[in-house]
């Protein structure tokens, strides 16, 4: 299965509505989903290609929403789920009854990022010190308390 | 019963080792491996026709280097770009991109890599150029060199 | 015995790197085992992005000591990717050969080591011995002996002369011969097979469900390698076997990795005959276009991703690093528990673990003195499973 | 004046200065032989000195809620241990400087001495490493120690006398032990390597896994005195299992008695001391050649591979020996 | 005479313990290949200790990170005293390419004093060994005379992109980087 008929096959199998999707590489594929049914696309699919192998969740700071990309390995090829979200709502459920992996990579975005997982089984600090301070998330391009991380190891 | 006499085999190499085999040892402070001519080692920085474009600092992964320019106006009215570079050569990480990028060829690497120091002031390097060479090279040019 | 918790602590002669492994233990056995780690987290992510994509390149290679060539073939692929730029071939094939010989270096590296966890000296010392020839050829080619700087944006840096292709085939042959005398002195040596045989168990569909990749994942018997499934630079026109072992334990790793030295010689004589004239490397603009890239590359300890976004200016605006060790991390737990706290070095040894890639991105929370009933690293083991 | 010649044997001779001075070298052989192995260069004769001498000058160190009295006295115990067993065994000629009926016991037991204090030492210094190489002190001493001392048994029944100086006096004409009892003689060699705590059996100290065992908080001259028992224990176990098994101070073509006395004592000792380094090769050997095996492994191996042979030996010798009426 | 032989005696048998403050283990490597039989540290009566208890030397690799400063300051109160502390690598030194990071409280001095600085990236195992015997020349002689004979004849003449390389590579001409420069100097003097 190559990334463009993955695409055509999740244009025409997936009810939900789709922001983005397109193939540019032969096994590269990006599919974008809107921020409330991430968990439905995800549903999607585990049930189309069995438990599927997610890489890994990398967040981005988009100035206006934060990016947050899903990379799956589905059937050979590598499928990335985008899901932008605003930075008003700052939120997103979670993935982990579906991909239990995901916990791990769901914690470091909350680190980094500030977005809150909705009904994630266990939200502690994943990638910081214990003594960094509270909201403050160095990813982030915007303020959010950035200086004062940065001075007290300057 | 081949593999209890797995033993016999690694037995005969530590003999052979013993008995027959000169040591693999470079006898450090008497013997001293020359590296290959490859080797980035300590940098060698000659002032003579450095232009101090910046174009090392700007490609330099560790801030390690710091250039300085003026331009100032001589009172018989030439203008002429005086400064100096500084070096953090304790922040060196020898990637040698200073040296790929500098288009004047002053910043060389060589061999030696014997370079501890008891206090980290020795580290650092001041250097001045007498006369900068005013070829200018326009600083935001798009092309990695 | 009464049951003792009992860490490794940061500092510890059998971990290479800090990290703290915290078990609990009923006697002998191991019972419980949990992992901290996040000591080496060096913020390089947050670093790279404010960093040029030049100097990137030498911060991404210094993620990890032993696979820093795989980070920059990562690095560099993507973002050669973003920007649609095709480097020479002769460029690819160079990048192909410092691509096995850190293989090589990794693969003995950690043979040594785990002669050591084992207490078997004199292995650690001639496996190191012979580790000096691809230590002066990656010296000889590349400059330097750890983080190389030969692979670069638009190509490599330095090439590959005559006289150095032949010092590199003598090399290759010369440790070609003693991967296989180790080969079988891993198989023969009794007591080194005594506490090799039969540790660190994990099933095959354990490997799957874990996500563990490379060797870990090859050794229990799962045909997976990036250079085969998503084939990146030359290596669909070079044939190597994918070498698994269905062993499952600490043996099958060790003999999947002594293999892969092997292969990986074989795969440099080819590199070096295949190899076309041309020049090495082409000037890549210093403003990378806007875009995104998912590149995966074949680490020696397994499947490593670089995710590079670019917005047009000559600075990435986001790099993200998933090294192949954190994959391998809860299958290293569950190798732990059950096996005899004499197995801990040698069992956790065996993942090859990189602490260095792994803690650059994540920490593994573990439950802190007081047995709060927070979800430990173990529950999710089981929540996963029994999913 | 009566008292100078004990205070000598137990100070110069073969006592304190001699062993250590001894130690050292021995010490020095074993990790020149193991560094050529691994196909090295290896440190220098004056290295086990001069690290003896740094630790002596180093800051001595006592965690604070360790029962100090025992912390500080184990290492003691340990050394005084094995310095007592070297007045039993034969050094300079036949006679070891004085001998009763039953002095092999009392030298096998004064040799476990130092594993009981290296428990003591690792139990109460109150560090998870320590106490975890305690407990593997003890269970490896069940494995050793009675196939040892089964080993020893052999030549002792073998020469129908309990005192070492009677059982080398009883190989002087020639019939080295090692032929009545082959097995026990390489039950013995196998059981010092666990009594040492070296490689195929240094679980205690498994370097990788924790930390040097019991040893792990000890700094300074305790840590000297530790290193420093090992050692002598060495050349006491060796000259034990010389004396037993190898003939103790003979060899075939040196006519001993027609030497004067001092002559005699100084060949001897020269033999004897080919005899014990025969056995630290052997010793070094073992340690290039083999990984460490586990704890439950190496109970398991001894007392089937070790327990067996010696008392198979043991029967052979006392079936022989009643049936020759001896 | 007897603190004569003691500092004799320290120069002569340096314990060395290895710590890891962050670092990407490519120095920690170096510092381990420096005792393998190419290097054999060993004769110079360097042995790896597995606790900073029974060390002399303390061989710390690595930026320190905020996480692990406290353990390093905690390790190097458990080294007894005599005790000396060798920075090995870039990253020891000076926190190098990632000191002004979030995580990165920079090199090992903002933890520990250190004695001896070694840079390189990694450093090899003879510039670690170079940095010990500096370390001990201060203790015994004879480490003093290695240390100025290895001072006196620096070989600083085997240069790496020759000003006549770059010059012919600024024109495009046919001498492209990857040309070894010792071919191009005898070039250059032919």
């Amino acid at each position: 299965m190559t990334a463009p008929e993955l695409v055509e096959y999740i244009q025409s199998h997936y009810d939900g509505e789709l922001t983005e999707a397109e193939a540019p590489l032969a096994h590269d594929c990006w599919v974008g989903v809107p921020r409330e049914d991430v968990q439905k696309m995800a549903q999607f699919i585990v049930d189309e290609w069995g438990p599927v192998h997610l890489s890994t969740i990398t967040g981005n700071d988009r100035g206006g929403h934060i990016d947050v990309i899903y990379h799956f390995v589905a059937d050979g090829v590598s499928l990335n789920l985008r899901v932008g979200v605003d930075k008003a709502i700052d939120e997103i459920d979670t993935i982990t009854p579906v991909v239990p992996a995901a916990i791990m990579y769901e914690r470091e975005i909350t680190d980094m990022f500030g977005v809150i997982i909705v009904g994630h089984p266990d939200p502690r600090r994943l990638v910081l010190p214990e003594d960094w301070p509270e909201g403050d998330y160095p990813l982030r391009k915007d303020d959010t308390g950035d200086e004062e991380g940065e001075e007290n190891n300057g | 019963m081949a593999r209890k006499f797995g033993i016999a085999a690694m037995a005969m190499e530590l003999m052979e080792s013993l008995l027959v085999r000169k040591p693999a040892t470079v006898m450090y402070p008497v013997e001293r491996l020359t590296p290959p001519e490859r080797f980035r080692g300590k940098m060698v920085y000659d002032p003579s026709d450095c232009s101090l474009c910046g174009l090392c600092q700007r490609d330099c992964p560790a801030d390690v280097i710091k250039v300085v320019r003026k331009r100032i106006e001589r009172e018989d009215g030439t203008k002429e770009t005086v400064g100096h570079v500084e070096f953090e050569m304790d922040r060196c990480i020898f990637c040698g991109q200073c040296a790929y990028s500098c288009h004047q060829g002053s910043i060389t690497f060589s061999t030696e890599f014997e370079l501890a120091q008891a206090d980290r002031k020795d580290f650092m390097m001041r250097e001045e150029p007498e006369q900068v060479n005013d070829e200018e090279c326009d600083l935001d040019e798009d092309v990695v060199p | 015995m009464a049951k003792l918790s009992f860490p490794i602590g940061p500092q510890h002669p059998a971990l290479k790197e800090p990290e703290n492994l915290r078990f609990s233990v009923d006697g002998e056995l191991v019972v419980d085992a949990d992992i901290r780690i996040g000591y080496v987290h060096r913020s390089i992510e947050r670093s790279c992005s404010e960093r040029n994509f030049v100097q990137d390149v030498y911060l991404c290679e210094r993620v990890c000591g032993i696979c820093s060539n795989a980070h920059t073939q990562a690095f560099c692929l993507a973002v050669e990717q973003i920007a649609e730029f095709e480097i020479p071939e002769r460029a690819q094939w160079i990048r192909m050969l410092m691509h096995e010989f850190e293989r090589i270096h990794s693969h003995l590296l950690w043979l040594g080591v785990a002669g050591h966890e084992v207490g078997f000296e004199s292995l650690f010392m001639y496996v190191w011995r012979d580790r000096e020839v691809i230590q002066d050829i990656l010296e000889m080619v590349s400059g330097n002996r750890g983080h190389y700087a030969m692979t670069i944006l638009g190509g490599v840096r330095y090439d590959i002369t005559d006289e150095m292709a032949t010092k590199i085939r003598e090399g290759v042959d010369f440790l070609r011969g003693r991967a296989e005398y180790y080969a079988d002195i891993a198989t023969s040596e009794q007591t080194f097979l005594d506490r090799v045989e039969g540790v660190g168990g994990l099933s095959t569909e354990l490997a799957h469900e874990l996500g563990a990749c490379g060797p870990v994942q090859r050794a229990s018997n799962v045909a997976y390698d990036v250079r085969r499934a998503f084939p990146y630079l030359q290596y669909e026109k070079v044939d190597f076997p994918i070498r698994t072992s269905e062993l499952c334990d600490v043996l099958g790793r060790t003999l999947v990795r002594v293999q892969e030295v092997i292969d990986a010689c074989d795969i440099i004589t080819q590199c070096l005959d295949m190899m076309p004239e041309g020049d090495i490397n082409a000037r890549f603009p210093r403003r990378v276009p806007e875009g995104e890239a998912t590149v995966r590359v074949e680490a020696q300890r397994g499947e490593l991703i670089y995710y590079v976004r670019s917005n047009g200016t000559d600075v990435p605006e986001r790099v993200k690093i998933r090294t192949p060790t954190l994959a391998n991390l809860p299958a290293s737990l569950e190798m732990l528990i059950g096996g005899q706290i004499a197995d801990i070095p040698i069992a956790f040894a065996s993942i090859d673990p990189c602490f260095s890639c792994t803690d650059r991105m994540v920490v593994l929370d573990d439950v802190n003195s007081g047995d709060t009933e927070t979800m430990t690293w173990p529950e999710l083991v089981k929540l996963s499973r029994n999913r | 004046m009566q008292v100078l010649t004990p205070l000598f044997h137990v100070f110069v001779f073969p006592g304190f200065l001699f062993l250590v001075a001894f130690g050292l070298f021995a010490s020095w052989v074993d990790r020149k032989l193991i560094a050529k192995m691994q196909n090295r260069v290896g440190p220098p004769i004056t290295q086990p000195f001069a690290d003896l001498i740094k630790l002596l000058a180093k800051e001595d160190i006592i965690p604070e809620h360790a029962n100090r009295a025992m912390f500080a006295v184990a290492p003691l115990i340990a050394f005084a241990g094995v310095i007592a067993s070297a007045i039993y065994v034969p050094m300079w000629s036949f006679t070891a400087v004085n001998s009763f009926a039953g002095d092999l016991i009392v030298v096998i037991y004064l040799l476990t001495l130092p594993a009981f204090a290296l428990f003591l030492g690792g139990w109460y210094s109150t560090n998870p490493f320590a106490t975890i190489g305690a407990t593997r002190v003890l269970s490896q001493l069940f494995g050793y120690e009675v196939p040892f001392f089964l080993a020893c048994l052999g030549p002792a029944v073998a020469a129908n006398s309990w005192s070492i100086t009677d059982i080398t006096f009883a190989q002087s004409d020639g019939t080295w032990l090692i032929v009545a009892a082959p097995l026990s003689f390489a039950v013995a060699m196998i059981a010092l390597i666990g009594k040492l705590e070296r490689v195929p059996f240094d679980i205690p100290q498994a370097k990788t896994e924790i930390v040097t065992g019991p040893e792990v908080e000890y700094t300074g001259r305790r840590l000297a005195v530790w290193k420093l028992t090992f050692m002598t224990e060495t050349i006491v176990g060796s000259a034990l299992i010389a004396a037993l098994f190898l003939g103790g101070p003979h060899f075939w073509g040196i006519p001993f008695d027609a030497m004067a006395p001092w002559l005699a004592g100084v060949v001897g000792m020269i033999v004897l001391a080919v005899k014990i380094l025969l056995i630290v090769f052997f010793l070094s050997l073992t340690q290039a050649a083999l990984a460490r095996i586990r704890i439950e492994q190496m109970v398991q191996w001894c007392l089937v591979w070790l327990g067996i042979p010696a008392l198979l030996n043991l029967g052979i010798i006392i079936f022989t020996t009643s049936q020759a009426g001896v | 005479m007897l603190n004569g032989l003691v500092k004799w005696a320290r120069g002569k048998s340096p314990w060395v313990c290895h710590l890891n403050c962050g670092s990407c283990n490519g120095c920690d490597i170096e510092i381990i290949a420096a005792l393998m039989p190419r290097f054999d540290l060993e004769r110079l009566g360097v042995l790896l200790e597995g606790t900073p208890r029974h060390a002399d030397v303390l061989m710390a690799t690595g930026p320190v990170t905020r996480q692990i400063r406290d353990r390093v300051v905690r390790v190097y109160d458990q080294v007894p005293d005599p005790k000396f502390v060798v920075a090995v690598g870039t990253c020891g030194v000076s926190g190098a390419p990632f000191y002004p990071g979030y995580n990165v409280l920079g090199g090992v001095d903002a933890a520990i004093p250190v004695d001896m600085y070694v840079p390189g990236c990694p450093a090899r195992p003879d510039a670690i060994a170079y940095g010990v015997l500096r370390l001990l020349a201060t203790l015994d002689p004879d480490a003093q005379a290695l240390v100025e004979e290895i001072e006196a004849n620096h070989d600083t003449e085997g240069l790496i992109y020759t000003p006549e390389q770059m010059a012919a590579q600024r024109e495009g001409t046919e001498a492209t980087l990857g040309e070894s420069p010792a071919r191009n100097n005898d070039a250059a003097e032919a």
